[in-house]
């Protein structure tokens, strides 16, 4: 077994595959993140059969925690599978936060969550302001501590998805990109490395201050949302809410009172950065 | 009592010496209205369960009433609102309407005022628990 | 047994953390887990309840000293539906009646 | 790195013996716990040995998690009580959410699945048809092979699933598949099964069926006190039935960590326990069975149990190589001693030819 592991955020992984090859992808992207002594989650990239450990190579996603009925994918986007292996251990063994599915960015000690649903462009929002004056804190998860009601970064390798590819091309160093995966389940995928400084500071939380709900391909608008509607999305957009029992109502409500939230529409991502920043001074 | 009290019911209501002149109206509902919503785990929530739910354009409590651009209920002869019928759009065909697409047999912006209605959906009212349903990030 | 009326009562106060928030009103029910999201009068019912067992006509009659509650058999039967739906939550027990 | 779960084995036996453990056997052990869902049970072992600071969260986020289960299954167990209140007869909680609700040692972090319950079988319909009716419950597959597969030859209704809770419900008449060898005494288990509230005892008195609408407490009309779980010596023998006769050694680990948790806990409050699981094992049949599952809990957890029961058995050796194939990553092993099981365990639930027509059945539907 061919083995890699990283320190995300508070999270480690430990990544056992049967091939060589998305070992050596992983430890290129993950070259500035620490390694940890003991892992949080193992995962594990293993053959859907001895045989198809050499013939048309399929992968299927193992780990400490599972969804049944995962589908293999294969090797060319084995990095992908442990992407998303990782992503299912957050969402299926964390508890030390109330796990937000959330993007985020960070000014001044405050954070701008974005959620919304696949395609909503949460993610290549929070890449964007990412190379424009915000520290990156997450694309894919935002863990809120049930103590302080602050968020934690989890600044994962950023999985940009089809247009997002070359608008984030036209401003990331190109040294950070990963392999270009196309026909993946989410259609064409390249992960990018996050921004430097954004991984040196994944232990420095700041103050929820706005949270939006972006929604791509839509004209230019903003709405209101009313807090119950805010509670309802959010605890749907939690793996954990449940399970934290008392912890996460608590956190839970006191991140929907005490941050403003809002909906936005919009067609391009310079208009959603616009937006964003503008909502930002009056709100945050 | 005013109004702005109405939400600390919990804490207040019975305590609150009220005399008959002052007792506001208690917002019963309808009998068959549920007046609960109850959160269940996002991962339980399988896309089965969520896309045979159903919501009516506008509900029980808006029949007769016209819809604005904005989603709120209006009288039948405001400008610019749109006519509906009570209408029943399914789960899914709300789901691809919050992603872009338009309910099935709508205008452009008779869509986004059906879909803006859907939006503003309070717990208790027809449609609201399928709504919130939907509400799942994947 | 026959006369009987069932009686009803709420999960004890401490069972249920409340959280008013904007017309809603978030119940976290300690013993199952849950969270509801409720509307009025679900959170002026349990809070007239206390931790009394009442009938349906005792709930009325508290209810009423706060609220004007209109029709009466109207009032009642929405009351016992909305009753029902807390029974089925498990927020409040249907108690056996007791012969008065 | 050790190369099977007696890392794991050790750990729970004697929690001291994860003071010589390296960065890499605590990566492996943390593995294998989850694979063997026994890391809330390591949990709560080494609560208070002094853990690296990175497996000290780990372990209390296991001990959170194993607080969700529990009050989901307390409360999974009170729905299904309130559902049931109508039905006069007694409704017995059995596994993981019966050792939670007596509150035993076996239930102290443990992982808890389906709602498991163990009713008479002649009330079967009367049950299921609460559970449908009133309880909100419907069944997960409709099948008539499967249906027909359960109701003729199994212990158990097919499997039931709450609409909104998404939670199973499995509803028991007898311990073993009608089908295999032993056959337990299920009415006499019913007969001894005790209302949660009455502290265990070992010996059991028939508690009456209680005139539910009478005897409930004042306190509350349909909590998980006016449910049943079995005996202290039946419990036993329930889960050696499980874990024996019945299964083929999957989560074997976990069920020797109720057996040895049970049995401690059962002797140190009766000098008598064992003799009387001796003699209620041989009624059920179940003898030899629990007189394996405490030799083997003698091996891996240390159990103290008779001295007339801990002559070895030359098939302990499989049993025990069965039960810790794990490796560091939590992967299964020993692919050919798994087999092995698994094939007994259908020998064990079935005469061959119905297994036979079973596994035709089962590959043809594919």
């Amino acid at each position: 077994m061919h083995e890699f592991s990283a320190q995300v955020g508070p999270a480690a992984f430990r990544i056992g595959s049967q091939w060589r090859s998305p070992v050596d992808q992983l430890a290129a992207l993950y070259a500035d993140y620490p390694k940890p002594e003991i892992p949080d989650f193992s995962v594990r990239l293993e053959a859907v059969s001895m045989l198809r450990r050499f013939i048309r190579p399929s992968v299927m996603i193992e780990g400490d925690y599972m969804l049944p009925d995962a589908a293999p994918l294969p090797l060319a986007q084995a990095l992908l599978a442990a992407e998303m292996g990782m992503n299912l251990q957050m969402a299926l063994g964390w508890r030390r936060h109330l796990l937000l599915h959330a993007s985020a960015v960070e000014k001044d000690g405050k954070a701008l969550i974005m959620t919304g649903a696949s395609g909503s462009g949460k993610s290549t929002l929070s890449a964007l302001l990412g190379q424009s004056g915000w520290r990156f804190m997450g694309d894919e998860f935002v863990l809120l501590d049930l103590e302080s009601g602050a968020a934690v970064p989890f600044p994962r390798l950023i999985s940009l998805k089809n247009e997002a590819i070359a608008a984030m091309e036209a401003q990331a160093d190109a040294a950070r990109f990963g392999p270009l995966m196309e026909g993946t389940p989410k259609g064409n995928i390249r992960h990018l490395m996050p921004p430097v400084d954004a991984i040196a500071r994944m232990a420095e939380p700041a103050k929820p201050a706005l949270l939006l709900f972006p929604r791509y391909g839509h004209n230019w608008a903003v709405r209101d949302v009313a807090p119950g509607e805010t509670f309802m999305r959010m605890t749907q957009a939690s793996t954990n809410y449940v399970a934290l029992g008392e912890a996460g109502f608590t956190a839970m409500t006191r991140f929907i009172k005490t941050t403003p939230a809002r909906a936005i529409d919009y067609q391009s991502g310079a208009e959603a950065v616009s937006l964003a920043e503008g909502l930002w001074e009056q709100l945050a | 009592m005013d109004q702005d009290n109405t939400e600390n019911g919990t804490k207040t209501g019975a305590d609150k010496l009220t005399g008959p002149t002052s007792r506001r109206a208690l917002m019963l509902g309808a009998a068959a209205a549920s007046a609960v919503i109850t959160v269940r785990p996002a991962l339980a929530q399988t896309a089965g369960s969520v896309l045979n739910c159903q919501i009516p354009v506008p509900g029980p409590h808006g029949s007769g009433m016209n819809i604005a651009a904005d989603g709120r209920l209006v009288a039948p002869d405001t400008p610019g609102s749109f006519t509906a019928t009570g209408q029943k759009y399914t789960g899914e065909q709300v789901k691809a309407a919050l992603r872009g697409r338009s309910l099935p047999g709508t205008t452009y912006e008779q869509n986004r005022a059906y879909m803006n209605y859907i939006r503003r959906l309070q717990a208790g009212q027809s449609g609201f628990t399928c709504y919130a349903s939907l509400q799942m990030p994947r | 047994m026959s006369g009987a009326e069932p009686l009803y009562r709420a999960d004890t106060t401490d069972a249920m953390l409340v959280e008013p928030l904007d017309g809603l009103t978030l119940i976290y029910h300690r013993r199952s887990g849950v969270t509801h999201m409720v509307v009025e009068p679900v959170p002026q019912i349990l809070a007239a309840m206390g931790e009394d067992a009442l009938t349906l006509d005792q709930l009325l009659t508290r209810l009423s000293k706060d609220f004007d509650l209109g029709d009466a058999v109207e009032a009642k039967a929405v009351l016992a539906a909305r009753i029902d739906e807390l029974v089925d939550l498990g927020l409040v027990d249907k108690l056996d009646g007791q012969d008065a | 790195m050790s190369c099977d779960a007696m890392l794991l084995v050790d750990a729970l036996r004697e929690p001291a013996t994860t003071r010589a453990l390296d960065a890499n056997d605590w990566t492996a052990l943390i593995a294998m716990a989850r694979a063997e869902q026994l890391i809330g049970t390591l949990a709560e072992r080494l609560k208070s040995e002094s853990v690296p600071p990175k497996v000290a969260e780990i372990l209390a986020e296991a001990r959170i998690n194993a607080d969700y289960q529990r009050r989901s299954a307390l409360w999974e167990a009170e729905c299904a009580a309130r559902a049931l209140s109508d039905y006069p007869g007694k409704v017995v909680l059995m596994k993981g959410t019966a050792y939670v609700a007596a509150d035993l040692k076996a239930g102290e972090g443990r992982h808890i699945g389906d709602l498991d319950v163990l009713v008479a079988r002649e009330d079967l319909p009367q049950v299921e048809a609460l559970l449908l009716s009133k309880g909100g419950w419907e069944w997960v597959k409709e099948d008539a092979y499967d249906d027909a597969y359960y109701r003729d030859h199994m212990h158990e209704l097919p499997p039931l699933i709450h609409k909104e809770r998404d939670r199973m419900i499995d509803v028991h008449h007898t311990i073993l598949p009608l089908t295999a060898r032993p056959s337990p005494d299920a009415a006499g288990m019913l007969a001894n099964a005790q209302l949660i509230d009455s502290n265990l005892t070992v010996r059991a008195e028939p508690v009456e069926a209680r005139n539910r609408s009478e005897s409930r407490p004042s306190t509350s009309s349909a909590r998980t006190e006016t449910l049943c779980v079995l005996s202290p010596t039946d419990m036993v023998i329930h889960c050696t039935a499980h874990m024996i006769a019945d299964g083929d050694l999957a989560g074997g680990l976990r069920n020797l960590w109720d057996f040895h948790c049970l049995t401690t806990q059962f002797a140190e409050s009766d000098p008598d326990f064992w003799p009387q699981l001796s003699a209620r094992a041989a009624r059920h049949q179940l003898l030899p069975a629990v007189q394996c599952a405490a030799r083997l809990s003698l091996r891996l957890y240390g159990t103290t149990i008779p001295q007339t029961w801990g002559r070895k058995k030359l098939a302990d050796a499989y049993f025990v190589r069965r039960l810790t194939a794990r490796d560091g990553w939590g992967r299964p092993t020993r692919k050919v001693t798994r087999l092995a099981f698994y094939i007994r365990s259908h020998w064990l639930r079935m005469p061959p030819l119905m297994l036979a027509r079973h596994l035709w059945t089962k590959w043809r539907k594919g």
